[in-house]
């Protein structure tokens, strides 16, 4: 690695271009007009390009748009180093003139005008293709893994110390006859991080039904009220137990982060839960509850992946499950064959993810070599909007 | 010492000290504002979701607008969220109950294709394209040797998440170094926020002692 | 039927919605803001089952006269009042709902709750930061430095330490997110996707129904 | 050996006390604990400072309250300062949230001087419209502005009748939560009619602005409370002010706060290895 870069550094050192004064010169119109249908939207919208004149740069830019019915008008100014403009004022399917002209001082000098140009929408934005292509070979990755599982090869995962807790820590609560609480995160069912934790909360829901333990799950979003609620009836069914699911262990609180924050407090302090969890998403609450619960000296394991929450659920709690193995938990208890495929595809994902950076890396560094300067178009496959 | 005369800024004194007093212990005064806290802000909450959501995205174009100002196809359109809401309520009726998993499986299915490309764009591309190391690098050289050491931390610090294989031999090794990577980022992430955090406790004390004591200025 | 009907359901959203993502067409881009609306109001449904749901909670505690009942009465009233306010008033800037009740009694709320945070970064940091292993240890010295590197005394003890701080923050606390980053996006993909092939069917219960 | 284990569970509630009383102190007693005044900070004072007595400076007041902790103590700091050097104050702002900021400076600053409305502090308001604004301002600032904020004409106002235009003003001082803000005020006034502009800024938003430091166009800059605590020592330094100093002491509860926490820690430690050894 050393010697390479060493290589790479000596190649570098090429003599800088000769820095020439510019000459002071008169106002030359701006040349090269290039208007075109902007791609990749859904239309309504022309790009206008040109390039400065060889005189003087110019105080600033005026676009000026002819449309069919003699319509000409000074559509927008620009300053002098942007050198495009988007008109977004255009109509589908009208066909443009554009001129540019150059300002400064009491002087206007205009350009040739551009070929006419209408706009349209795209069905397709060509300019996500790298995003379909990753997608596809995911999807392929974690199909087959899931595939292969169901062809009941038996697959490996790591220990995750959180998780193996969560046995523990249900049988706790039962012992002490205290309840656990489980906070589902605050997020929405659009956090994904959310319909995680909801999956989790089915596997715990079914060891506290085999258990007998009570079982105290506050919610901050309506949706992922309902469907907790369901999950966790559904699990006492399948563990068996139907009867001993109670309505109203699965409460709604409120859709204020803060409220809820403070309800929650109020409710650890006052049940003095013998376990906690704190799995999904989570914003700056995430302390608030971590602290107080600790206080009351429950077990807590918490697990989300929202990053900046995450120091502080691993300063307080016992066992916090970090990003991605929030999302591989549910696999972890449940065991099923088809979820422990998944996680074998989302790991050779990770393989590709760092193979490609590490291969594209050192095609990029390579391209500092004059001749192999053409690698440092990868940077621009990556590129999404 | 000025006492503010103001009544509204005594109330938002007195929650303000209600809420600090749960550092304390759980007490009556904690309950009380904890008990009201909950209550408003389903108010609000109820409110704005009326005002901002249900009137004019359904009850309005659906029930008040005259069809010459609202199409039947457009109508037709608010049906669908009308019907699904309302399978929320077949959960009290037993026969049907199960027809509430209609509008569950709607947003459940929405949300996730709605994240799978959003995550490809931001969480993988973006962050890839941000990793790769590029000829800039050998500007100086300490931002050449940030940048491996950022480079060697990305790819340690993944090889953490790895589940599917025991993390043993050069793994091991990687993944431990990953470790090192993930508790400085906690711990630095820990200290930068503390700052954020006393501003606003600082803030809160600026309240009391200048708008409701009137000790400071 | 009542498993394959939602199922069905959850598919055609969840494929719908990524083909969306990748066509820019008008047609397209209304059917996205068209179903936005639509989760919406089926929010608004389900917020009407979550605040009957507290409702319920709260009578019930004080028909059981259970310990603590009284405080369910404000909940109660606080909740109703401010709907009351609300939605009579209205929600605009300079209405009561805004002026009254959200500058006065949610804001300070609020930042109370916010502020109590500062307390429990350093009961937190008390409690846990210790060298117990070498991780504790690493987590300690980051936070240490940062901390000391964002206020003046930090500059006052060692020039450098602003410096240092920074470095912390923009090399080893980047690569670690990055990573971080990459982990929750598999995994977030790999679970909305078996959402929407139905692999993870919690939601729908397990019955052979 | 007790004592290092009474350390190890001491009670949080005395970690909340001391806490609290150390971050409350300074509040009521600013210590100016290491705040030393950097460059970018110094430029502004410098600049004003070198002005002669009787000239104007224009602080344009383009913050709302949400942003007051950080920036008004700049806007209160820059007013001392003139006013202790008998420079005149012209206040106007870009944004229609921060007219309550602006007139509580006007009312409360100048009478600390003897300083008097109309004569040493005129206070124009708000208007719709940025660039026009600006450059409205450059041709007559009557024309934009025929009254003041409480509504006198211009023309009745003593301190008004030496100022007509912005090339009468040598310096303005833009305090900005976002856009519109200096960015404006370096665009049209500083290009156009060679206004000196120095900006007060958020913490947030301070890094963009370092671009226009290099290049000279900003003629210093506060950045963040830091910001206002470094011009507040500037001007109770030079004797200019005696006024309590907002941004100082909130430094001083953070640096305090955070020593505090680190303090807490380092103890914390040493009780653990200590019952640990004797442990073992």
């Amino acid at each position: 690695m050393i010697p390479f870069l060493i290589l790479l550094l000596a190649a570098g050192q090429v003599a800088p271009p000769a820095d020439t004064a510019p000459p002071a010169l008169q106002l030359a119109p701006p040349g090269d007009i290039r208007a075109f249908d902007t791609p990749n939207d859904a239309g309504k919208s022309i790009t206008v390009r040109w390039q400065a004149g060889p005189g003087a740069t110019p105080e600033t830019w005026l676009v000026e748009r002819t449309g069919p019915p003699e319509s000409t008008q000074v559509i927008a100014t620009t300053e002098p180093a942007d050198t495009r403009c988007l008109d977004e004022g255009a109509a589908d399917g009208t066909k443009y003139v554009y001129r540019i002209a150059a300002v400064a001082g009491k002087d206007t000098i205009w350009s040739q005008p551009s070929p006419p140009v209408a706009c349209s929408p795209q069905v397709f934005n060509t300019a996500r293709l790298n995003i379909l292509i990753a997608m596809a070979i995911f999807f392929a990755l974690v199909i087959y893994y899931i595939e292969t599982a169901k062809k009941g090869k038996s697959l490996f995962v790591r220990r995750i110390a959180g998780l193996d807790a969560v046995e523990e820590a249900v049988g706790r609560a039962t012992e002490m006859g205290k309840p656990i609480i489980y906070v589902p995160g605050l997020g929405s069912v659009a956090d994904i991080a959310t319909i995680a934790s909801l999956n989790i909360l089915g596997e715990v829901a079914k060891k506290v039904a085999q258990y007998d333990s009570a079982l105290l799950v506050p919610n901050r979003d309506a949706i992922v009220y309902t469907v907790a609620r369901e999950m966790v009836k559904e699990s006492y069914a399948k563990a068996g137990r139907p009867d001993a699911f109670k309505a109203d262990s699965v409460f709604f609180v409120t859709d204020q982060q803060f409220a809820y924050a403070a309800a929650v407090d109020g409710l650890m302090v006052r049940e003095k839960p013998a376990t906690n969890f704190f799995l999904g998403t989570f914003w700056a609450e995430s302390l608030i509850l971590a602290e107080t619960g600790a206080t009351t000296g429950a077990i807590q394991i918490a697990g989300t992946d929202s990053i900046f929450q995450l120091p502080f659920f691993i300063t307080a709690c016992d066992y916090t499950l970090i990003g991605e193995e929030l999302y591989a938990a549910s696999a972890y208890l449940s065991r099923e064959p088809l979820l422990l495929g998944s996680l074998k595809g989302q790991d050779y994902g990770k393989m590709i993810i760092l193979t490609v950076v590490i291969v594209g890396s050192a095609l990029l560094l390579l391209s500092k070599i004059p001749s192999l300067a053409f690698f440092d178009q990868i940077l621009g496959f990556f590129s999404v909007n | 010492m000025h006492l503010s005369n103001s009544i509204l800024t005594w109330i938002a004194a007195i929650l303000t000290i209600g809420i600090f007093s749960f550092l304390w212990k759980d007490n009556p005064f904690y309950k009380f504002c904890e008990h009201l806290f909950v209550g408003v802000s389903v108010g609000y909450s109820i409110s704005l979701t009326w005002y901002n959501a249900v009137y004019p995205d359904l009850f309005n174009p659906l029930f008040l607008q005259p069809f010459s100002a609202v199409s039947l196809g457009r109508k037709l359109l608010l049906v669908i969220p009308l019907i699904l809401g309302l399978c929320y309520f077949c959960r009290f009726i037993p026969k049907v109950s199960w027809l509430i998993r209609f509008p569950m499986a709607f947003v459940l299915g929405w949300a996730s294709g709605v994240a799978i490309p959003a995550y490809f764009q931001t969480n993988i591309l973006k962050q890839m394209q941000g990793t790769f190391l590029t000829p800039g690098i050998f500007a100086r050289w300490d931002v050449l040797l940030w940048a491996i050491i950022s480079f060697i931390g990305v790819i340690c610090s993944v090889f953490y998440f790895f589940f599917s294989k025991e993390h043993k031999g050069a793994l091991k090794v990687a993944s431990e170094t990953g470790i090192v990577f993930l508790m400085v980022g906690f711990g630095a992430s820990f200290g930068y926020t503390v700052m954020a955090r006393m501003s606003l406790l600082i803030g809160r004390f600026q309240f009391i002692l200048g708008d409701w004591l009137g000790v400071i200025k | 039927m009542k498993r394959s009907i939602p199922l069905a359901i959850c598919l055609v959203m969840g494929v719908a919605m990524m083909i969306q993502f990748f066509i820019p067409h008008p047609i397209s881009v209304g059917f996205y803001d068209l179903t936005t609306k639509w989760i919406r109001i089926v929010g608004a449904f389900a917020l009407v089952l979550g605040t009957g749901s507290l409702i319920l909670y709260h009578v019930d505690k004080l028909q059981r006269r259970r310990q603590g009942w009284y405080y369910s009465i404000v909940t109660l009233v606080a909740a109703a009042a401010t709907a009351v306010i609300g939605l009579g008033w209205g929600v605009k800037t300079g209405s009561p709902l805004q002026d009254v009740i959200f500058s006065n009694l949610l804001v300070p709320l609020n930042a109370s709750m916010f502020a109590i945070l500062a307390f429990y970064m350093a009961s937190a940091a008390y409690r846990a930061f210790r060298a117990r292993t070498r991780e504790a240890a690493l987590l300690l010295v980051a936070a240490f430095i940062v901390m000391l590197g964002m206020v003046p005394v930090g500059r006052a003890i060692w020039g450098k330490l602003p410096e240092l701080a920074e470095w912390v923050l923009s090399v080893p606390n980047m690569a670690a997110k990055r990573a971080i980053l990459f982990g929750i996006a598999l995994g977030a993909i790999a679970t909305s996707l078996k959402v929407i092939l139905g692999i993870e069917r919690g939601w729908l219960g397990g019955g052979k129904q | 050996m007790k004592f290092f284990q009474y350390l190890l569970k001491i009670d949080r509630r005395i970690i909340y006390i001391v806490m609290g009383i150390l971050v409350m102190l300074p509040l009521i007693k600013p210590l100016g604990l290491g705040v030393t005044s950097g460059p970018r900070a110094t430029a502004l004072f410098d600049a004003i400072d070198a002005l002669p007595a009787g000239k104007t400076i224009l602080i344009s007041v383009d913050f709302d309250p949400s942003s007051m902790p950080e920036l008004y103590p700049m806007l209160a700091g820059v007013m001392r300062h003139a006013f202790a050097k008998d420079l005149k104050v012209l206040l106007c702002g870009l944004w229609v949230t921060g007219v309550g900021l602006a007139d509580k400076a006007v009312t409360e600053i100048p009478p600390e001087y003897g300083k008097k409305y109309g004569e040493d502090v005129v206070y124009l308001g708000w208007k719709a419209g940025v660039d026009a604004v600006i450059l409205g301002m450059g041709e007559n600032i009557k024309n934009v502005f025929p009254a003041d904020y409480q509504g006198h004409p211009l023309d009745s106002l003593p301190m008004m009748r030496e100022i007509q235009r912005l090339r009468d003003i040598p310096i303005a001082f833009a305090i900005s939560a976002g856009t519109p803000g200096y960015q404006d005020w370096l665009l049209f006034a500083q290009s156009r009619y060679g206004m000196k502009v120095g900006a007060g800024l958020t913490a947030v938003s301070a890094a963009d602005a370092y671009p226009y430091l290099q290049s000279g166009q900003l003629t210093g800059l506060l950045a963040g409370m830091k910001g206002g605590a470094e011009y507040e020592v500037m001007v109770q330094k030079k004797g200019y002010s005696r006024a309590y100093m907002p941004a100082v002491a909130a430094m001083d509860s953070q640096s305090l706060a955070h020593v505090v926490i680190m303090i807490l820690v380092i103890v914390g430690n040493i009780a653990y290895f200590a019952t640990r050894k004797r442990g073992a």
